[in-house]
């Protein structure tokens, strides 16, 4: 008995409470999808999932931020309806919008980066707005470079039909959810984990 | 056994436990009372290192706690106060199970406990209905049974009772009863004497961060007006 | 919605493992092809799969109906062209096969969806994937499955409460903000508490993982799924 | 007035109320009682269209509660059994002022509710703590200042003493008492009679998601054995 305790590895507890956020949140992009709007202006829909993975790259950074999205497409993998239309699967990551989602943690990924410069968190509320900024439309390019790049790939459109579809429609909203994220982190109510 | 030797703790500066000394010894049964705020639930989480002291210190069978994490939550079952968020799976049979599956055990001994365990707070045979399904009363059980399970020495529980009906919580306290008797620690934060006093074998009571009575039962009940905890009705 | 469905197929009773396994096969090479013979050919595999899994065809279709009007939208965006003839008709065409492609792969992971609880996905995640990455992938899914109808009732009350106070009044992007910027902080303050009860409960690296096991069905499958990746090259 | 008229509902296709009638007049205090899972929560969530009859319907002061949601949830107070999914600001001040707020009334005003609910839940003056730094029990003293801060014409309570200490039970029902005396009608859940019996005008148990018992406090407790529900011990 004695031995098998002793044998236990326990995750530390600034871990634990990182994990625990990066699950929570995955599960709120999760929630999130009860916005799915058909945009009539492209074949993929408008969602809030873009503004939940400005704000994990935001507040979880560059490590715990893309573990959280990695988390969401797991779930949506193994079957949680997890994705636009509650859908689930592994299709969806194939499917005519699976380029948006294998961005997500690589946007996560660099908008911590160029937000929080290492795997040190800081207070994303006392980071000047122009790197912000800067962070979050780096994470949108590369959302839109990815999801349109795969889409035209996958259903064989020229290049500007594939920007014309997949892009262009969404870029208004794109840029409410910004603003969104960065009065979220402004307001003061959300504590990083310093570790 | 566990014990606090001059415990204090400040949240921000605002000093919630103050000099705090006591022992639970295997076996015992110990009862924490004390207004809201006076700290209760502040010195269960040292039990187990979720909070450490900020001077004095906290040992479980002679181990301080912060020196043997593992040691000290192994041995240590806890209880929350609100187990609602605390559940970690979406079934109960799976919840119940992740505290000994932690412990590394063999499966067929991991599904023994998980069964003891939901009988004791007669919920058996339920392992596969999903938490938010249940009703108040019945999250507040499955959240005692996931402390069991992990059979430890000793047994913390944050008002254990509330939202129990009457069935499930005599089940509980007589399954307290017999751990104790079998000589787990058992430390129990109530507002509410009136049912744990016959099986108490010691009351301590808080007020404001500070322990205010250690006795026995008989002893302490004359010592506990004032300190807004409910005790028996003379009739 | 589609979602796992207890039953008792051959699907059903196959290890998580080799489902997964033919999953990426055919993803594979059905990404790989667009030839109406290879169309064909896959039609008939995830027929075969449906079948075998009981998947109800219509219920799957309607639970991807946005997918699938997204896909028809495709070739018409293809079709397009600036000036005459305005819309080429081999371009729509090709488009259309490459949709429809996309179409199979969506029911053949309705098949594994319809047929695999959580918690199996959950040791496979946990037996495939080695060490700390695995126990976090699979710990993570548990959780989320946990959670997600909890943090649903989250929103969903957030936006009643907006919306008893006439919150539809108010423009979207403050309605984005107070949905977002509520559901953060309550999802934060529930893993602020659940952080705390898995530490309680001695969250390890190593625990005992959940049982799994390959049983003799499960070999023709893998064999199949590694079939079916190799006709990628082909 | 809240009126249940044969009202049945199911959780996919599990029964939780079976056909259940019930009148809670303006200024009568009915205490509702019943076992882990026998359906009370369900029922109370009926009360401001928080959950929707399949069959039958809910009248609050004549109108259906599905016919018009706002006016239900503006007389119907809901105290929930757990605290923390009621919470929506950051401080204590700002969560009880969230109600009033809505209805939209002069500030002057909104601060003499606030401070009046905040004195019947003795956490007068505390407005600016940040609600995750408060005690279980002091938690669930804001949430029912909340709740008493809307001044509505009826309070439904689920199992509010739960956690709180010996005055602010007291406190909060000597509140409830007077403001059933000034007409307001009040229906509180609860598995333990002990306490408010003395107040009850009447008792209604659950069992099995129906109304079995539905009397006096008096004519009541004969009927409540085999019921799982505390009653005062006779002495
Ligand atoms: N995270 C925190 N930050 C700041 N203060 C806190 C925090 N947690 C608790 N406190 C304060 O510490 C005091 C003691 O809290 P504790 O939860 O230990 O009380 P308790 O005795 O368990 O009360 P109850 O019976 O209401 O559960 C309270 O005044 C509370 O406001
Ligand atoms: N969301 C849900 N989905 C499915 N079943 C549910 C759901 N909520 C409650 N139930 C079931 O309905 C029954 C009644 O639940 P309810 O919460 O009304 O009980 P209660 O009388 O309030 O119990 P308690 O005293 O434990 O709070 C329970 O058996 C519960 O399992
Ligand atoms: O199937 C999915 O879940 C992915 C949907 C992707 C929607 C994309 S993300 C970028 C763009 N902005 C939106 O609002 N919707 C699209
Ligand atoms: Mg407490
Ligand atoms: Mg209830």
């Amino acid at each position: 008995m004695a031995t098998e305790r002793n044998s236990v590895d326990l995750v530390d507890g600034d871990v634990v409470r990182q994990f625990a956020r990066a699950a929570m949140l995955a599960a709120l992009i999760g929630a999130s999808v009860f916005v799915t709007i058909p945009n009539p202006f492209s074949p993929a829909p408008i969602t809030l999932q873009v503004l939940f993975v400005f704000l994990a790259g935001l507040v979880l950074g560059p490590v715990w931020g893309p573990i959280s999205l990695l988390l969401y497409l797991t779930a949506g993998a193994v079957g949680i309806p997890v994705f636009s239309g509650f859908e689930a699967g592994i299709g969806p990551l194939f499917g005519a919008t699976g380029g948006y989602l294998w961005s997500y943690p690589i946007a996560a990924a660099v908008i911590g980066l160029v937000v929080h410069r290492g795997t040190d968190l800081r207070d994303p509320a006392a980071v000047a707005l122009p790197i912000v900024v800067g962070a979050l439309v780096a994470g949108t390019i590369i959302i839109y470079g990815m999801g349109t790049a795969y889409a035209a790939w996958l259903l064989e459109l020229a290049a500007w039909e594939a920007i014309a579809g997949f892009a262009l429609p969404f870029i208004p909203g794109e840029i409410l959810k910004m603003v969104a994220a960065i009065v979220i982190v402004r307001s003061g109510r959300i504590e990083p984990v310093q570790s | 056994m566990i014990e606090f030797q001059s415990v204090s703790y400040a949240f921000d500066e605002v000093p919630v436990l103050r000099d705090v000394s006591l022992t639970i010894d295997d076996g015992a049964f110990v009862v924490l009372a004390g207004a809201n705020g006076s700290g209760k639930t502040t010195l269960l989480r040292h039990c187990n290192g979720l909070l450490t002291a900020d001077s004095g210190e906290v040992l479980v069978d002679d181990t301080p706690v912060a020196e043997n994490l593992l040691a000290a939550r192994s041995t240590v079952g806890m209880v929350f106060q609100h187990p609602r968020d605390q559940f970690v799976a979406a079934t109960i049979g799976a919840d119940v199970a992740f505290g000994p599956e932690n412990l590394g055990l063999e499966r067929a001994d991991i599904d023994r406990r998980v069964d003891a365990a939901l009988e004791a707070v007669n919920m058996a045979g339920r392992e596969t209905e999903r938490i938010e399904t249940l009703s108040g009363g019945e999250q507040s059980r499955v959240a005692i049974a996931g402390a069991l399970a992990m059979e430890p020495a000793h047994v913390v529980l944050d008002e254990p009772f509330t939202g129990l009906d009457d069935p499930a919580r005599r089940s509980v306290l007589s399954r307290l009863e017999s751990l104790a008797a079998d000589g787990t620690g058992v430390l129990l934060a109530t507002h509410d004497l009136r049912d744990v006093l016959g099986l108490a074998d010691r009351v301590v009571a808080m007020q404001d961060g500070r322990v205010v009575v250690d006795e026995p039962p008989e002893r302490a009940l004359e010592q506990l007006t004032g300190l807004e905890v409910r005790v028996p009705t003379e009739c | 919605m589609l979602t796992y469905n207890p039953d008792d197929t051959l699907a059903h009773r196959l290890d998580p493992r080799s489902k997964l396994a033919v999953q990426l096969g055919f993803a594979a090479t059905a990404l790989a092809h667009t030839s109406v013979r290879a169309l064909l050919a896959l039609s008939v595999v995830t027929a075969f799969v449906l079948l075998i899994a009981r998947v109800p065809p219509l219920e799957t279709l309607y639970a991807y109906r946005f997918a699938l009007v997204f896909l028809a939208l495709a070739p018409l965006l293809a079709g397009l062209t600036l000036g005459s003839p305005w819309f080429d008709l081999a371009d729509a065409g090709a488009s259309g096969r490459a949709s429809y492609r996309v179409l199979l792969i969506l029911l053949v992971s309705a098949a594994y969806v319809r047929s695999t609880p959580v918690r199996a996905s959950r040791a496979a995640i946990q037996r495939t994937i080695p060490g700390k990455p695995g126990q976090l992938l699979g710990i993570g899914v548990a959780l989320i499955f946990r959670f997600l109808p909890v943090l649903q009732a989250d929103l969903r009350t957030i936006r009643d409460a907006m919306a008893a106070r006439l919150g539809d009044e108010r423009g979207v992007l403050d309605r984005a903000s107070t949905l977002g910027l509520l559901g953060l902080t309550r999802a934060f303050d529930r893993a602020d508490r659940l952080a705390l009860a898995m530490q309680a409960r001695c969250f390890a690296w190593n625990p005992t993982l959940p049982a799994l096991a390959f049983s003799r069905t499960d070999y023709p499958v893998l064999v199949a799924a590694v079939v079916l990746a190799l006709t990628a090259f082909v």
